[in-house]
């Protein structure tokens, strides 16, 4: 199998954007990643767009503006791990020699508020049952009754994600928030209060895709920035019988030895990428809301069952930490427009890898973890090195 | 009349309209064709009465989407003696009315009135004092 | 690359089936498919789902249904062609060594009548731009403009499908039709009549493909239906100019050379399976209408350009003739449910190839070829050998 | 009010809002910020006036989706002497009335009043007798 590296990311910040189009969002992260990646017209062989809710030819349309159409162009949807199906895809396509470089995009323009999804049945959404945050509530609700986390801890989540979102420029949310502001914000479901949640918003993503050591780049185009090579990029499924796994059963067996898709997908990438959790140096998880950042924790093995709260109060999942999460301020910070969320920690990455993050740079970063996780249940982990 | 059919029968006493495989002895609800635990086709529906011990709850303080009944409304996780866990809406709108492991008992709820004038019901948990018994 | 085959077919007919829901078909599609192949829980490592309007997480809610999730599972939308690019997608995997075994499955569930598409903006509706029979109906004038072909070839396509659907015991319309008929039902638009658009349906299908030569069976599995080579399946979007695309542009150019997406697809399946379009020996095509089928005659390459009237009034294209298309009766006696149809017509020519297709079955078939064209654009090409 | 704005110019006389690329010489409709058929990202905004000739055309005999207007209406392809065939409305709503090559002048036409009582436009082509220029 050949190595894969990035070649080149774009981003269209994460916000309200008015009368733009999903169209229009692709097209500026799009152009922002060919340009990086010195690749044109005819520079690429196959694309790849995320989106769960931008409907039909998505991609294509994107494409299509740009006048860069022909080849395959697969539209997939995976939940809030939509970019990271679409970057395995691609990477694997890669890795197998099917194509030398490929275009990966992930776009979403989201209503405000509680989305209504196509996931759920009408006699669900009648009953009452289709209350996403309700689930989350009792994701946090169980964390909280069987480990040290408070809601004081889930507080602390929000305002250390916020605090580093302030640096990020691609972000809906850069002002610092206190315990008190969160806590104060309306209970949406106990224990989950408005500001705990991350908003459904809109942005895009982008990123360039390249064999390592093949030529993709246009005569005449820079050297560009040092390529980060993509170890690992795995999508897994949920296995049944877990009642709050995000597959969202209305009913699961009395066993907690259910492993989680996070699990299940992060241990195929450990192995892929030859690392484990101890050698990670930054990390972007699924912080829907709070809780689900410290679930994550767990999850991905950065710390022992039950210890998630012990491994924030130390201060190392913060900036300046041994193992900051969610450098860029996490979905709690940028909002989440699905198809674009995991394109958008990989962008925030490869600018921690390649020393480029500005005031939120994770000092001598070379190895980073990008994590999603959401309805299907799909669970995305990528891992980063360079 | 209720929210969907095969989902579970009136009453009195209510009960779930649940589907026991022979494969795996697992239980699963709603009743399906299939095992959704082993993949057996050897799926016999049971009725499920209850009473359960809540195992998770919170509330719902706004209307979800394509929802007209009442808020706030208990959500919350139920566990029944059979080893499943069902998730439902709970007569107790309060969460701290409610504490883990007490017994939950089933019942039929309306939640709102359709088109043609008919009172839509579905299932639900409501707080009880009848221990659940040993699985 | 690894050669790849179909262990095992599965469908769930085509038509209008109430509340059946989406879930429900897959599973009887899976089921049939997996059942075939000898392939049970844990017996294959990523299932890949073509749909257009299923909504989040259709190919997890058909195997969650089935108990088979914690794979790789990936929800994919190309338009009419969503099917091929799930085939696509998992047969590349499969030759690259990837997985050994895919489940690919493709579902619908259709409202009557023109299909609202989120392809269109809100304004193109309001203009009346939205028509999509209209842009069918000029592509048919053109073909008519440039070509030998009448309305009254547009009426015998229709006669020659109706006819060979009433073979088939999972399409919706079995029973002949005349000329007559056809041409006396409503005008949609000049040059369609109702009778020669195919109905937007319900329906599923799926394969189980496999490395050749690697042991996917189940202990104790009978050896089954002797294994069809999935000799190509190619993807491809369009070239941008052509104003009648089915990228559906508002303008496109004054050149009648842009090569259409089927084209492109075909050529490249034609090169990956080592045949040519005079070695076919059944096809299986896009006939959303009647034109759409003369034209993909043209587009891939069974007759010269402006030959396609010749080639039908020939009989070659008839069952009985040199090279059957669309056996199954096509979309126009199937309907077609968008994310199913390609699905369907390899369930159908992988039956030709076995010998099993009954009062249809194509005599000595070996090489054979599905074609899907739609909204993207996305063209699908599939060739399947024995 | 237009049906969207910067797809048209109402004049009189009428004009389209195209797009003109430096880089590959082609125009494109509706104006766009990046030339879709060389990707350059040199585009000028150019007004088409037509007239032009009639490529290919039908009628629309049924409400499509989101549609409030009238029917039947025309619905064709246009080719302008830029080079460029521009699908819209036609005026004529018989198609046994119109034939391929005949010169077509640009309208603007009424597609319904809004919800505030505005009058709705786009653009739409007429059969005209001024024969196009040469490209
Ligand atoms: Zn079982
Ligand atoms: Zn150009």
């Amino acid at each position: 199998m050949r190595a894969v590296e990035v070649a080149g990311i774009g981003i269209h910040p994460f916000g309200r954007h008015g009368d733009r189009t999903v169209t229009d969002m692709g097209v500026t992260a799009v152009r922002g990643a060919l340009a990086e990646a010195g690749v044109g017209r005819g520079g690429f062989q196959a694309a790849f767009c995320g989106t769960a809710y931008g409907g039909v030819a998505t991609g294509h349309k994107v494409l299509g503006a740009l006048g860069m159409t022909g080849m395959p162009i697969v539209d997939v949807e995976a939940g809030c791990a939509s970019g990271s199906a679409a970057l395995m895809l691609a990477s694997s396509a890669i890795a197998a020699g099917q194509y030398d470089t490929v275009v990966v995009l992930g776009v979403e323009k989201m209503p405000k508020g509680i989305i209504r999804s196509s996931f759920f049945e009408p006699w669900q959404e009648e009953a009452g049952l289709a209350a996403t945050p309700a689930y989350f509530a009792l994701r946090a609700a169980r964390l909280m009754a069987t480990s040290g986390v408070t809601k004081d801890h889930l507080a602390a989540v929000v305002v250390k994600n916020r605090r580093q979102g302030v640096g990020n420029p691609d972000a809906m949310f850069r002002a610092e928030v206190t315990a008190e502001d969160v806590l104060g914000s309306r209970l949406v479901c106990e224990p989950l209060h408005l500001w705990m949640l991350c908003s459904p918003n809109e942005g895009a993503a982008a990123v360039v895709l390249r064999a390592a050591g093949s030529s993709g780049a246009r005569p005449g185009a820079g050297a560009g920035p040092a390529p980060v090579r993509l170890a690992a990029a795995v999508l897994r499924s949920h296995l049944p019988g877990a009642v709050l796994s995000e597959s969202t059963p209305l009913a699961g067996l009395v066993d907690d030895s259910v492993v989680p898709p996070t699990t299940l997908a992060a241990r195929v990438a450990y192995e892929m990428a030859g690392v484990g959790p101890e050698d990670l140096h930054v990390v972007e998880c699924q912080d829907t809301d709070a809780a689900r950042e410290l679930l994550s924790y767990e999850e991905l093995g950065l710390c022992a069952p039950g210890a998630a709260a012990d491994l924030l109060d130390s201060g190392a999942t913060s900036l300046g930490g041994r193992l900051p999460v969610n450098p860029s301020g996490g979905l709690l910070s940028k909002g989440e427009p699905l198809g674009a969320s995991a394109l958008g920690q990989v962008v925030e990455l490869v600018r921690q890898l390649r020393g480029e993050a500005g005031p939120r740079q994770v000092p001598g970063a070379r190895v980073a973890l990008s994590h999603t996780v959401g309805r299907g249940a799909n669970a995305g982990v990528v891992v980063l090195t360079r | 009349m209720p929210v969907r059919a095969g989902l579970f029968v009136e009453g009195p006493p209510p009960a779930l309209l649940a589907g026991h495989c022979r494969g795996c002895a697992n239980h699963h609800f709603p009743r399906q064709p299939v095992c959704p635990y082993c993949s057996a086709e050897t799926v016999d529906e049971v009725l499920l009465r209850g009473p359960g011990r809540l195992w998770v709850h919170t509330a719902v303080t706004a209307a979800p989407p394509g929802y007209e009944g009442e808020v706030p409304y208990g959500f919350g996780v139920v566990e029944l003696p059979e080893g499943l866990r069902v998730v439902g809406r709970l007569t107790e709108a309060e969460p701290a009315r409610l504490r883990p492991g007490q017994p939950m008992v089933l019942a039929v709820v309306p939640l709102h009135v359709d088109d043609e004038g008919r009172e839509v019901l579905t299932y639900a948990f409501a707080p009880g004092d009848t221990e659940p018994r040993d699985r």
